[in-house]
């Protein structure tokens, strides 16, 4: 067939990548808890222990990356839930606008964060 | 009111396919149900179409055992048309996607069925019904066909000559259930009846709810002949409390039926010797109710099919639909204990007398599918030769409606040719209530707004006579419920014009239609509400239903013979000589008229000569 | 059409005692979510007193870890979190169309592990914290 | 014993016109009827007294044009109960011997036809297919939820044919065959895939349980993408309409909408695999659209 659709649906790609940072979220979430509950216990979190694990760039980048899909799942899954509940127009352009503005300002603030403990991007 | 150029009255596989058939001719055409398409009855069909598609098989083949199956009561001309075009038809439903079961070459299936020569019986699993109704209502979807669905079609608007023959039908009316609107329908065209079976003319049916014999009734008092309306099929196994049906196939396996003293009597009483269980539908139906009324029916109702000794293995594997149905209708498990079965009314044979292009004797009125009698089934139909029908002759009264040229038919309607008159016998008067006296309750048949008035104006009028009709119904306080009434008269039927016929019981039966009719004068409808009134839907069925039970009844008095379905207790024999010719009544201004016309038992290339029916 | 009749949002919650096994997991997946994405805001922010710099940040959060509300609280963040994994598990398994005959069962399976790691955990959560 | 819409007044004008003589017979006759009613009734109670096995039903009323009505309400009935009674039995027998405008839709009384589907004891279920002895007692029944009520137990169904009929569903191919007795093979593994599919008797079962169709009136719902799956799914229509078939099921409100709740899946009465059906439809909408990239 010559002629074929080639657009992805934003529905489809959003479904997709819902699953996909959810798989990843698994392992990282997980990781993260065992990390600063069981391993380290959460009364001993300091500044110091922070940072020195920040300063290793594979735990930087994943922390990063951890913040980026934890961001996309949840807020992509809270305006899911909300077009699901009927939301729809010129509302639903709002929303969106909003959710977007929201995760934008969190992983900026996240990642400015996590630079502090860094003190700049590691190497 | 709306106007179309066909309006197609049902929507069950006849009245589906005719107006797809009347809109390949370009025609605008409608269709007016009282229920939405999917939900007609053809739906309950399980077995499947006979059509003649393989190189082994031929139409002649399928038209022979038609007419024998008829009992030689069918006309050929109709009988050889189902078996020509059938194939045809069946293979059209294909291209539309019906999902038919498959062989493993990738062809359809097909398999034998009784009273066929050649397994020729084409089907979709245990659901050939319902996958037809549905397939041709995604085409109707396709097309874009408009159909008024929820709208109960009450009377017919046709003109009010003297002879039938000379009447025109210009529309009808109809009750648009949700609001309680009353319309009319202006066909330029034709009306096409395709409303289905009569089944709730009898207390224990396979029928639904809303099979009321409407159409023929409807055309019956507009001037059309009712044709052999005395053969009503009757099924052996159904259950007890809904009616419904329980396949063959269980006896096929080797099901067997015990009375109440646990006896197989279907070969210790001697009613066939030989094959026992699996003996034809009418006489294992009648060795039942014997059973029954001799007193060794279980709750004096019923007789037990058991199925347990072919071990649970067999049942799951070929069975398995069978323990459901037993299950949700009957509430018994039929691998721990025998299911309850009773004969129950299955098809009628008879209806609106119709040629093999489904024109009736009224200009533009034309009928198909069950409601229709052509006359392919004679006395007796085969099994799954009723869905050929609905598709072939549902086209050909689509394309004779829209203006296709049609070959002339062969058949004739109305009282011409040879027709022979005949008395009617009835101990009580026949036909409506007091004629002449002001009627409340009248369905009316034609409308008189004098010769000259244009289609339209008559459709008007029959509007008004409806408005008037039914706004009557609803403004009377008191009287009788039609439910009285209705089951009076099924009981009625289910004692007297069942599968045993006598003389006697069939003369209580028209005393009884009688008094049903003299208490329907005093019918009036409990809710007064215009949503959705169902009381009031009904109470104009249970009209429907005192027509077609007289109907049913005279024709059985009148044939003093033992015909395919129809047995007389005095009369043990089919008698040729006399009586191979079709029972006729006409509507004659509210009094039933009785006259016969011959069956045409020429073919096209040879004439079937009755036999003795035996298989 | 005449009139009908509405019967509106309320009836359908007043139903919550009619929903089957499939409509809780929907229920609690979602209000999970909600939780864990409220909970990754404050996450946030809370962890961006240290741009402040390390003192007020270690200070802040070992005051808020020294509290028993807290702590309580973050018990509760890990039943909701390990609830929505293992109930956002079972539904990859669904998409994938793993085991969809036994999803009702998967589901009370989430129910019961939750249950486990929760209570299991508890002693670690709750371990040096000043009454 | 049911809460009948008490009777109205009689009103005596209308019978002036006729004859005495017709009228002195209409009031014979009409009194004969009174009889016959009045002793059905009787009779009736008198049967669901005098055995203890009777059911006790619950039934939602309602209809905008009659006062007592307007504002829904439950009425009461007792049913004689009888071996293999089912909800619609009950119902009718119910409507027959007590109160002639109870209303509600039936037909084929065997699960075919799909009008009797009702909210009964908390779920969907077709009355027809639905054992009295199966349930708790009181029975209460319902209209299906999340659709407008036009009366008593019959609801608007408008929506949901709009969404059936939303998705193209009828057969379409590019490859007929030519001859008219030519047929299009299909292997009986394809028939056997869309067998479960084509069996949806559109009785609105499974939309009127799902939350999202009742949150999002654009959404599909269920019945509709079953509906398309039984095209998509057949080897016969083709892989180009496949490709045209998930172009519409993709759509915002198509099949991404479905929250797997599986609530459609427990209460079809034809034992459809819905949320499987539909599941299989998102994985087929990625893998086309992963092919082009
Ligand atoms: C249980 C069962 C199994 C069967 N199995 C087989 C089989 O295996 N093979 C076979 O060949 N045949 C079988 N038959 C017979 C066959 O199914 C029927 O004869 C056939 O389906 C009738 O179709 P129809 O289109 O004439 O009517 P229906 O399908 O009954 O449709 C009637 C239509 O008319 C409409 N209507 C009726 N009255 C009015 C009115 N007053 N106003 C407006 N609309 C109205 C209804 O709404 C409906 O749409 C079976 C029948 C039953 C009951
Ligand atoms: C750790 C593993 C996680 C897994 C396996 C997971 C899985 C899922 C899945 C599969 C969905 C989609 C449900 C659907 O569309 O039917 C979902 C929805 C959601 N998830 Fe997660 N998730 C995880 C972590 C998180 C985290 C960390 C957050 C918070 C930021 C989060 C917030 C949400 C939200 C808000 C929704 C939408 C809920 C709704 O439908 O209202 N999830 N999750
Ligand atoms: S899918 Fe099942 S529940 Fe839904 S309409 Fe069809 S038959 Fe009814
Ligand atoms: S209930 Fe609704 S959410 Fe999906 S699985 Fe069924 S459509
Ligand atoms: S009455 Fe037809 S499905 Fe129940």
């Amino acid at each position: 067939m010559a002629e074929r659709y080639t657009s992805f649906e934003p529905g489809g790609r959003r479904w997709l990548w819902q699953r996909l940072t959810a798989a990843f979220l698994v392992v990282v979430l997980a990781f993260h808890f065992f990390l600063l509950h069981f391993l380290n216990h959460a009364d001993e979190v300091t500044f110091a222990l922070s940072q020195a694990r920040m300063e290793q760039l594979t735990y930087f980048s994943l922390m990063i990356l951890f913040l980026i899909t934890a961001t996309f799942h949840g807020v992509n899954g809270v305006y899911n839930a909300l077009v699901n509940m009927g939301l729809s127009g010129s509302r639903k352009t709002a929303v969106k606008a909003i959710l977007g503005v929201a995760s934008l300002v969190l992983i900026v603030q996240g990642v400015r964060t996590a630079l502090a403990w860094a003190g700049g991007v590691p190497i | 009111m709306y106007e179309h150029d066909v309006i197609v009255v049902g929507a069950g596989g006849a009245g589906l396919r005719a107006a797809i058939a009347a809109h390949e001719e370009g025609a605008d055409v409608a269709i007016v149900s009282k229920l939405h398409p999917v939900r007609s009855h053809t739906g309950a069909a399980e077995g499947g179409i006979n059509a003649a598609l393989r190189e082994a098989d031929s139409w002649e083949d399928h038209a022979y055992d038609t007419m024998k199956g008829s009992d030689y009561l069918a006309d050929a001309p109709a009988a050889e048309t189902l078996c020509k075009d059938s194939p045809k038809e069946t293979i059209k439903l294909e291209h539309w996607g019906m999902a038919f079961s498959r062989d493993d070459d990738g062809r359809v299936s097909q398999r034998p069925f009784g009273g066929l020569s050649f397994p020729r019986t084409t089907y979709a699993g245990a659901e050939t019904g319902h996958q037809l109704l549905h397939t041709m209502y995604e085409q109707l979807v396709k097309r874009g066909i408009k159909v008024y669905d929820e709208w109960h079609v009450t009377r017919l608007a046709v003109s009010d000559e003297e002879r039938p023959e000379d009447r025109t039908c210009h529309g009808i009316v109809a009750y648009d259930v949700q609001t309680g609107k009353i319309e009319g329908f202006r066909a330029r065209n034709g009306v096409i009846l395709a409303t289905g079976g009569l089944g709730q003319v009898y207390d224990h049916t396979t029928n639904a709810v809303a099979n009321t014999g409407d159409g023929v009734a409807m055309a019956y008092r507009a001037g059309v002949p009712m044709e052999d309306m005395e053969f009503i099929q009757f099924h052996p196994t159904t259950l007890p409390s809904t009616g419904v049906l329980i396949t063959e196939g269980v006896r096929g396996e080797g099901g067997i039926l015990y009375n109440e003293n646990g006896e197989r009597f279907m070969f210790e009483y001697g009613y066939a010797n030989n094959l026992g269980e699996l003996a034809s539908r009418d006489v294992v139906s009648r060795a039942e109710l014997t059973e029954v009324n001799e007193g060794r029916g279980i709750e004096d109702e019923y007789v037990h099919l058991d199925m347990r000794h072919l071990g649970e293995e067999r049942i799951i594997d070929r069975l398995e639909n069978i323990i459901h149905l037993s299950e949700d209708f009957e509430g018994v498990n039929p691998l721990d204990a025998p299911m309850p079965v009773k004969p129950g009314q299955h098809y009628a044979m008879g209806g609106v007398e119709t040629d093999e292009n489904g024109e009736t004797c009224i200009t533009g009125l034309y009928a198909a599918g069950e409601c229709a009698c052509a006359s392919v089934h004679g006395g007796n139909r085969l099994g799954g030769n009723a869905l050929p029908e609905l598709i072939v002759f549902g086209k050909r009264a689509g394309h004779h409606a829209a203006g296709k040229d049609m070959e002339t038919a062969k058949i004739t309607t109305g009282k011409v040719g040879d027709y022979e008159e005949a008395e009617l016998e009835s101990p009580v008067q026949l036909g409506e209530v007091g004629i002449g006296e002001d009627v409340v309750a009248d369905g009316g048949a034609a409308a008189d707004a004098g010769a000259s008035a244009s289609g339209a104006d008559l459709v008007q009028r029959a509007v008004e006579d409806e408005r008037e009709t039914i706004d009557a119904l609803l403004e009377k306080e008191d009287g009788i419920q039609h439910a009285e009434i209705r089951e009076r008269v099924q009981k009625s039927m289910t004692r007297n014009v069942n599968v045993f016929r006598e003389e006697e019981a069939l003369k209580d039966a028209l005393r009884d239609i009688r008094e049903a009719r003299e208490l329907y004068q005093d019918v009036y409808v409990g809710d007064k509400s215009r949503t959705f009134n169902t009381d009031l839907l009904q109470t104009l069925e249970t009209r429907n239903i005192l027509d077609i039970a007289e109907g049913i009844t005279l024709g059985a008095l009148a044939r003093n013979e033992f015909r395919g379905a129809h047995w007389r207790k005095e009369y043990q024999e089919r008698r040729d000589e006399e009586w191979l010719k079709h029972t006729l009544l006409s509507w004659n201004d509210g009094e039933p008229e009785l006259w016969y016309k011959p069956v045409i038992l020429e073919g096209e290339n040879k004439t079937y000569e009755p036999k003795v029916r035996s298989y | 059409m005449s009139q009908s009749y509405n019967r509106g949002l309320i009836e359908d919650f007043s139903r919550w005692r009619e929903f089957s096994a499939g409509m809780w997991a929907w229920i609690f997946h979602k209000f999970t979510g909600w939780v864990l994405v409220g909970y990754l805001f404050t996450h946030i922010a809370v962890l961006s007193t240290a741009l402040s710099g390390a003192a007020a940040y270690t200070n802040t959060i070992q005051a808020l870890e020294s509290l028993l509300v807290v702590r309580i609280l973050e018990v509760g963040l890990l039943a909701v979190a390990v609830f929505h994994i293992l109930n956002g598990l079972r539904l990859l398994f669904v998409d994938l169309g793993v085991g969809l005959e036994a999803q009702d069962q998967s589901f009370y399976a989430s129910l019961i592990l939750t249950g486990v790691i929760v209570i299991a955990s508890v002693p670690t959560f709750l371990s040096g914290v000043s009454i | 014993m049911s809460t009948q819409v008490p009777e109205q007044v009689e009103d005596e004008s209308s019978a002036e016109s006729v004859s005495p003589g017709k009228q002195k017979r209409d009031q014979k006759k009409r009194e004969r009827a009174q009889r016959i009613q009045e002793q059905r009734e009787a009779e009736a109670a008198e049967k669901a007294r005098s055995e203890d096995d009777t059911y006790h039903l619950k039934v939602f009323r309602y209809d905008p044009e009659v006062p007592e009505k307007q504002e829904p309400r439950f009425d009461d009935f007792y049913v004689p109960y009888k071996q293999g009674m089912t909800v619609l039995d009950a119902l009718m027998w119910a409507r027959d011997h007590y109160d002639s405008s109870l209303t509600f839709r039936h037909s084929c009384r065997q699960a075919i036809c799909g009008s009797d589907a009702l909210f009964v004891n908390g779920s969907q279920r077709l009355g027809c297919k639905t054992q009295l002895s199966d349930l708790a007692e009181p029975v209460r029944i319902e209209p299906l939820p999340h659709a407008d009520v036009v009366k008593d137990l019959v609801v608007d169904m408008e929506h949901f044919y709009d969404q059936m009929e939303a998705v193209e569903p009828y057969f379409q191919t590019n490859s007929l065959p030519d001859g008219e007795l030519d047929e299009q093979r299909q292997t009986r593994e394809n028939r056997e895939k869309v067998k479960m599919s084509t069996r949806c008797i559109w009785c609105s079962a499974c939309m009127s349980s799902c939350n999202i169709a009742a949150g999002d009136n654009e959404y599909l719902g269920p019945a509709a993408i079953n509906k398309a799956y039984r095209f998509a799914m057949d080897e016969r229509e083709g892989e180009d309409m496949k490709q045209r078939r998930l172009e519409i099921l993709e759509q915002e409100h198509g099949v991404w909408r479905c929250q797997t709740q599986f609530s459609c899946t427990e209460v079809c009465p034809k034992d459809i695999p819905l949320t499987e059906h539909i599941q299989e439809l998102k994985r087929e909408a990625i893998k086309n659209n992963l092919k082009f990239w």
